[in-house]
């Protein structure tokens, strides 16, 4: 009915940084995104700039491969998950309560892209330094 | 389109990026090495790779719009600009490469 | 054991911008953080707002930020916190009324537009029953866990696309909309689809499961928005390829003779 | 002046029983308008808490019949139930029950797909259907979620309703205040119900949540409608000691034991037939007989407790059937059920009082209809059997929806509106609480009156100890003043909300304790020690408590019997 003056909804995009107390995924969601959209800037720039000019600097190679590397790992297992292959079968809700997005088959999705992304960054960076390859 | 056939072909190209990109990026070695060597095989990769991923850098910028301005005309009216910048870039990127 | 409670105030008449509020109490080895919270405002600060009623967590009422992260009040012991210092904050995402009580207004209004309940043909037989649909149990577990929502507000709450974007559905709504989709009595999943699978629909999930992190009955959203995706995908793909939808099967229905016709009065 | 809100039917609370009126009268007139009043959001009415099941007698064919089930209620009752209202609602029970399944309720099923039924305290039958042990939450969500598809039904959260208006014996409508803006609004309706739900928060040891505290019952008393046997209050054998929480029934149903500090199963003396599964005020006697004795643990505060075990029943059916008393009992008391037994005791759980209404729900009041635990049909005579509450509350919700949406469409003219009721109200609220109040801190009053309550009109009551609360409660009434508000702001006072419910607590009381008093025989809950037997030559009649200046006037009217006559009740 009548309108009192309550205070605008809090948050906004600090919803987004608020990671403490949450889990893993939440980190996950928030790199995936800052990292699409660092990617666009490269591809802008990659695109644009037909000499390619940053090529020469180690750092961005480095950095660019990187985030490629995480958005690319983070998206399949986000894709998996998003059409609901991993995230578990409905269950019973038993108190202690277990969340099957937060464990099992997903949890895992979670681990292997970790560990697949330090190993193929560590491949990159060494690449690039140049000693490997 | 239906937000749902925009999101699928938003992961088809992502998966694309990946499988296209590989090549992209791996066809110096090829052609270094002499395995595959085929300018126009590389040239339509080059295509796709582009296609797919304008898509997904497009289609990627729209989703994070559309929830940073809560609006419906912004809603309804950011897939028009986007398509069209896309379309521009794509054909100037595409003349860059041919 | 002495705690220290740090609690957001705000009232719109007297107050510019928030303000913080600290009281200590004494509480023993069994509260819960609403007994505390009623303790300060029966003894101490009787202008303390808060929402609270059924104290056992299934009314959900007192959704509230506690040491930052959304719990319900009274289902959260002051011992578990591990802390004698004990911040409390409205929940986010909802304008707030004053102190600690938020307007839900907006998500009962998103709320209604999904169609949150069964839609069905035989409307004779939804008014005037004459028999119970048959339903086997694992009929029953595919949307039961999604079918406990208090609609407390924890998710929307703990939502990072809920903090910027205003339209987006929010998980209790779509956890909502799947558990009705998915009930083989339903017969309406293409009646909400233009609001679930549109641009604030389902698709602004992005599957960072802070929504089943704070959840106090179990439902785990995360899971059910998912389960729907996938449902609305094949859904589209089907009619795009083939020009045609899975019909659902139809639920068999057992006549109870006995109830006889309604008295007239 | 308020602002005046005109509408076809106002329903006053949004538990089982107002959801379920509104759906009915919605669903019978498309063109009226129905407002449905909740004083916390709708959906989080305390039937959530619920959680055993709903009694309707589904399958004839496995023996269970209307008859079983009438006559279960009747001696339940102590045969103080009314018998022709009993045939009627266990009639209207079944199809309730199929009401809800159609509309989305997730009943727990038997293998082959039907409803699943389970044993409850007081029947001779399973017929307790149930949702694992959730009911009231899945019947509320049903219910909530139902209304919603009803454009006709206007949800007003978070408004408190202070007054019915009421001129010449016809129902005008409501005073009502907006939490959230504070300020005092006017329901203009043809028709009205009530359903308020019960009096639990007059104890302090109680299975209700904070929001049950009687207001209903003060509304209608206030205006000349009579409280109907509210000496009657159901104590649960099983709250939850030290916080209250109802540990269910179904806990009992399901297998559960009962067992006192030497880990004997006591009710083999009290009810050698039914044990555990004797109707509640039996077992809330044996209870606190073995405390009395010294038989049971030393509590907190003097919340003195037995035993509820559960763990021969092993973790399966736990997980399956009882998981919310899992979950209660480990949070709560910090005990697994799987391992360890529950320490419970009996606690306020039901009021069978209330607004005296006739079999079909209708209040002297014409156009008013009174639905649920607030009204008293005397479906439950002395002494409800569990899981025939939700039941009420679903089967009258739809005989008052019924008939207020028949009501509501046959009156064309609403009449004249008494606006000089509502100036008054205004002045009542605003002048003469609001801003003039004075009296003692209310909460200090509401817990001395909780305590008093509780230690003199608790399982076992006598004279001497009835009269020493009736002195207290006055005493009490005059410290409280007209009602101290201590927040003075305006928007979403809780405070003062708080008051106002205190007013209506303290005239309930009183009802209470007088009618105890009067009634000198023991029947179904309410036992006198100074007379422990019952006495159906002087007292097989209803007590309705009048409001006048001095205290409740007590009148009293004879229980309508059809086909059983009292017997001694045996378990």
């Amino acid at each position: 009915m009548s309108n009192v003056g309550a205070r605008k909804s809090r948050g906004r995009v600090t919803g987004w940084l608020k990671i403490r107390g949450y889990s893993i995924e939440k980190v996950m969601y928030l790199v995936q995104r800052i990292s699409g959209l660092m990617i666009v800037g490269f591809l802008l720039w990659h695109l644009l700039d037909t000499n390619q000019a940053y090529l020469l600097i180690t750092e961005l190679q480095i950095l660019f491969g990187v985030i490629i590397i995480f958005h690319a790992l983070n998206g399949v297992r986000l894709v998996l998950a998003e059409y609901g292959f991993i995230v578990g079968k409905p269950i019973r809700a038993v108190y202690p309560y277990k969340f099957t997005t937060l464990r099992g088959l997903q949890r895992l999705s979670v681990a292997l892209v970790i560990v697949v992304f330090i190993i193929l960054t560590a491949i990159w960076i060494l690449n690039i330094v140049g000693v490997i390859g | 389109m239906r937000e749902s056939v925009k999101m699928l072909l938003h992961y088809i190209t992502g998966v694309l990026i990946l499988i296209t990109g590989a090549i992209h990026v791996l066809s110096g070695h090829f052609e270094a090495y002499g395995l595959i060597k085929s300018a126009e095989l590389y040239s339509i990769n080059k295509l796709i790779f582009l296609a797919s991923i304008l898509y997904h850098a497009l289609n990627g910028v729209r989703v994070v719009l559309i929830e940073f301005v809560p609006k419906r005309w912004f809603t309804d009216s950011i897939t028009l600009v986007l398509i069209i910048i896309g379309l521009a870039f794509f054909i100037y990127t595409s003349l860059l490469i041919f | 054991m002495k705690v220290t409670f740090k609690i957001f105030r705000f009232n719109p008449a007297v107050d510019s911008s928030p303000r913080w509020s600290v009281y200590e109490v004494e509480v023993d080895k069994s509260a819960t953080i609403l007994d505390a919270l009623l303790k300060i405002k029966e003894n101490i600060d009787p202008t303390l707002t808060l929402r609270y009623s059924c104290r056992q967590a299934v009314c959900g009422s007192c959704g509230m930020v506690i040491n930052g992260k959304e719990r319900l009040a009274c289902f959260t012991r002051v011992l578990e916190l591990n802390s004698n210092m004990i911040t409390i904050e409205p929940l986010k995402n909802f304008p707030v009324i004053k102190d600690l009580v938020t307007d839900f207004t907006e998500l009962f209004v998103k709320e209604k537009t999904i169609k949150p309940y069964i839609i069905r043909r035989d409307l004779e037989e939804m008014m005037k029953p004459v028999g119970m649909y048959l339903q086997k149990e694992e009929e029953t577990l595919s949307y039961l866990q999604f079918a406990e929502c208090i609609e407390c507000g924890l998710c929307v709450s703990a939502c990072p696309t809920v903090s910027i974007d205003r339209l987006f559905l929010t998980p209790m709504v779509l956890n909502k909309a799947y558990r009705f989709s998915i009930d083989p009595r339903d017969e309406g999943f293409e009646e909400r689809l233009s609001i679930i699978d549109s641009e604030h629909g389902c698709w602004r999930c992005h599957f960072a499961l802070a929504c089943s992190n704070v959840c106090p009955k179990g439902i785990d959203p995360g899971k059910s928005i998912q389960y729907l995706k996938n449902m609305i995908t094949s859904h589209s793909l089907l009619e795009l390829f083939l020009g045609r939808t899975k019909k659902k099967k139809k639920t068999e229905l057992l006549e109870r003779p006995h109830i006889s016709s309604e008295p007239e009065i | 002046m308020v602002d005046k809100i005109s509408t076809d039917i106002v329903i006053v609370g949004s538990g089982l029983a107002g959801l379920r009126a509104a759906i009915e009268a919605a669903g019978r007139g498309p063109n009226l308008q129905i407002a449905v009043l909740s004083k916390v959001h709708a959906m989080r009415s305390h039937s959530v808490a619920y959680a055993g099941g709903t009694a309707a007698a589904l399958y004839p064919e496995e023996g269970d019949s209307f008859e079983l089930h009438a006559f279960d209620t009747i001696k339940g009752s102590d045969y103080l139930a009314d018998q022709d209202t009993v045939e009627l609602f266990v009639k209207l029970a079944p199809r309730e029950i199929l009401r809800l399944e159609h509309w989305g309720m997730p009943w727990s099923r038997k293998p082959d797909g039907r409803i699943d039924q389970r044993p409850f305290g007081g029947h001779s039958f399973d017929r307790a259907c149930y949702a694992a042990d959730k009911t009231g939450l899945h019947a509320m969500q049903t219910l909530y979620n139902t209304c919603l598809k009803y454009d006709n039904i206007t949800f007003y959260h978070e408004w408190f309703a202070t007054s019915i208006l009421v001129e010449d014996g016809e129902f005008k409508g409501f005073t009502a205040i907006e939490i959230k803006s504070g300020e005092l609004h006017v329901f203009k309706a043809k028709a009205g119900i009530l359903a308020t739900g019960g009096a639990g928060r007059l104890y302090s040891f109680t299975t209700y949540g904070h929001s049950a505290t009687a207001e209903g019952m003060a509304m209608a008393y206030r205006v000349g409608i009579p409280l109907k046997d509210m000496e009657f209050i159901q104590f649960h054998p099983t709250g939850l000691v030290p916080s209250g929480i109802l540990i269910s029934e179904a806990a009992r149903g399901e297998g559960g034991y009962l067992r006192n500090k030497h880990g004997e199963r006591f009710m083999s003396r009290y009810a050698p037939e039914k044990m555990e599964l004797a109707p509640r005020d039996i077992v809330s006697r044996a209870m606190m007989k073995e405390i009395m004795e010294g038989r049971g643990f030393e509590g907190p505060d003097g919340l003195d407790y037995v035993h509820l075990d559960l763990t021969h029943l092993g973790e399966k059916v736990i997980d399956e059937k009882l998981t919310e008393i899992k979950m209660i009992a480990m949070k709560f008391a910090g005990i697994n059920p799987v391992n360890e037994p529950i320490p419970v005791r009996p606690a306020a759980h039901y009021t069978m009082g209330g607004v005296h209404v006739d079999i079909y729900g209708q209040t002297p009041v014409r156009g008013l209809w009174a639905a649920g635990e607030v009204n008293c049909s005397s479906v439950h005579g002395a002494n409800r059997l569990g899981c025939n509450s939700s039941i009420d509350c679903l089967v009258y919700g739809f005989l008052t929806g019924k008939q207020a949406a028949e009501y509501a469409s046959k009156k064309n003219n609403p009449g004249s509106f008494p606006t000089q009721l509502v100036v008054s109200e205004e002045k009542r609220v605003f002048d003469q609480i609001f801003h003039g109040g004075y009296g003692e801190d209310p909460y200090l009053i509401k817990r001395e009156l909780q305590n008093t309550m509780s230690e003199k009109a608790y399982v076992f009551r006598d004279g001497k100890g009835l009269e020493e609360g009736l002195r207290k409660i006055r005493e009490l009434r005059k410290r409280f003043g007209t009602g101290k508000v201590n927040d003075k702001s305006k928007e979403y006072n809780q405070n003062f909300i708080n008051v106002l419910e205190l007013d209506g607590m303290l005239e309930v009381a009183e009802v209470v304790v007088v009618s105890a008093i009067a009634r000198t025989e023991s029947r179904g809950a309410h036992y006198r020690l100074d007379y422990p037997k019952r006495d159906d030559v002087n007292w097989l009649k209803h007590t309705l408590a009048y409001r006048t200046p001095e205290g409740p006037r007590l009148e009293y009217i004879p229980v309508r019997i059809t086909k059983w006559m009292p017997t001694e009740r045996k378990y």
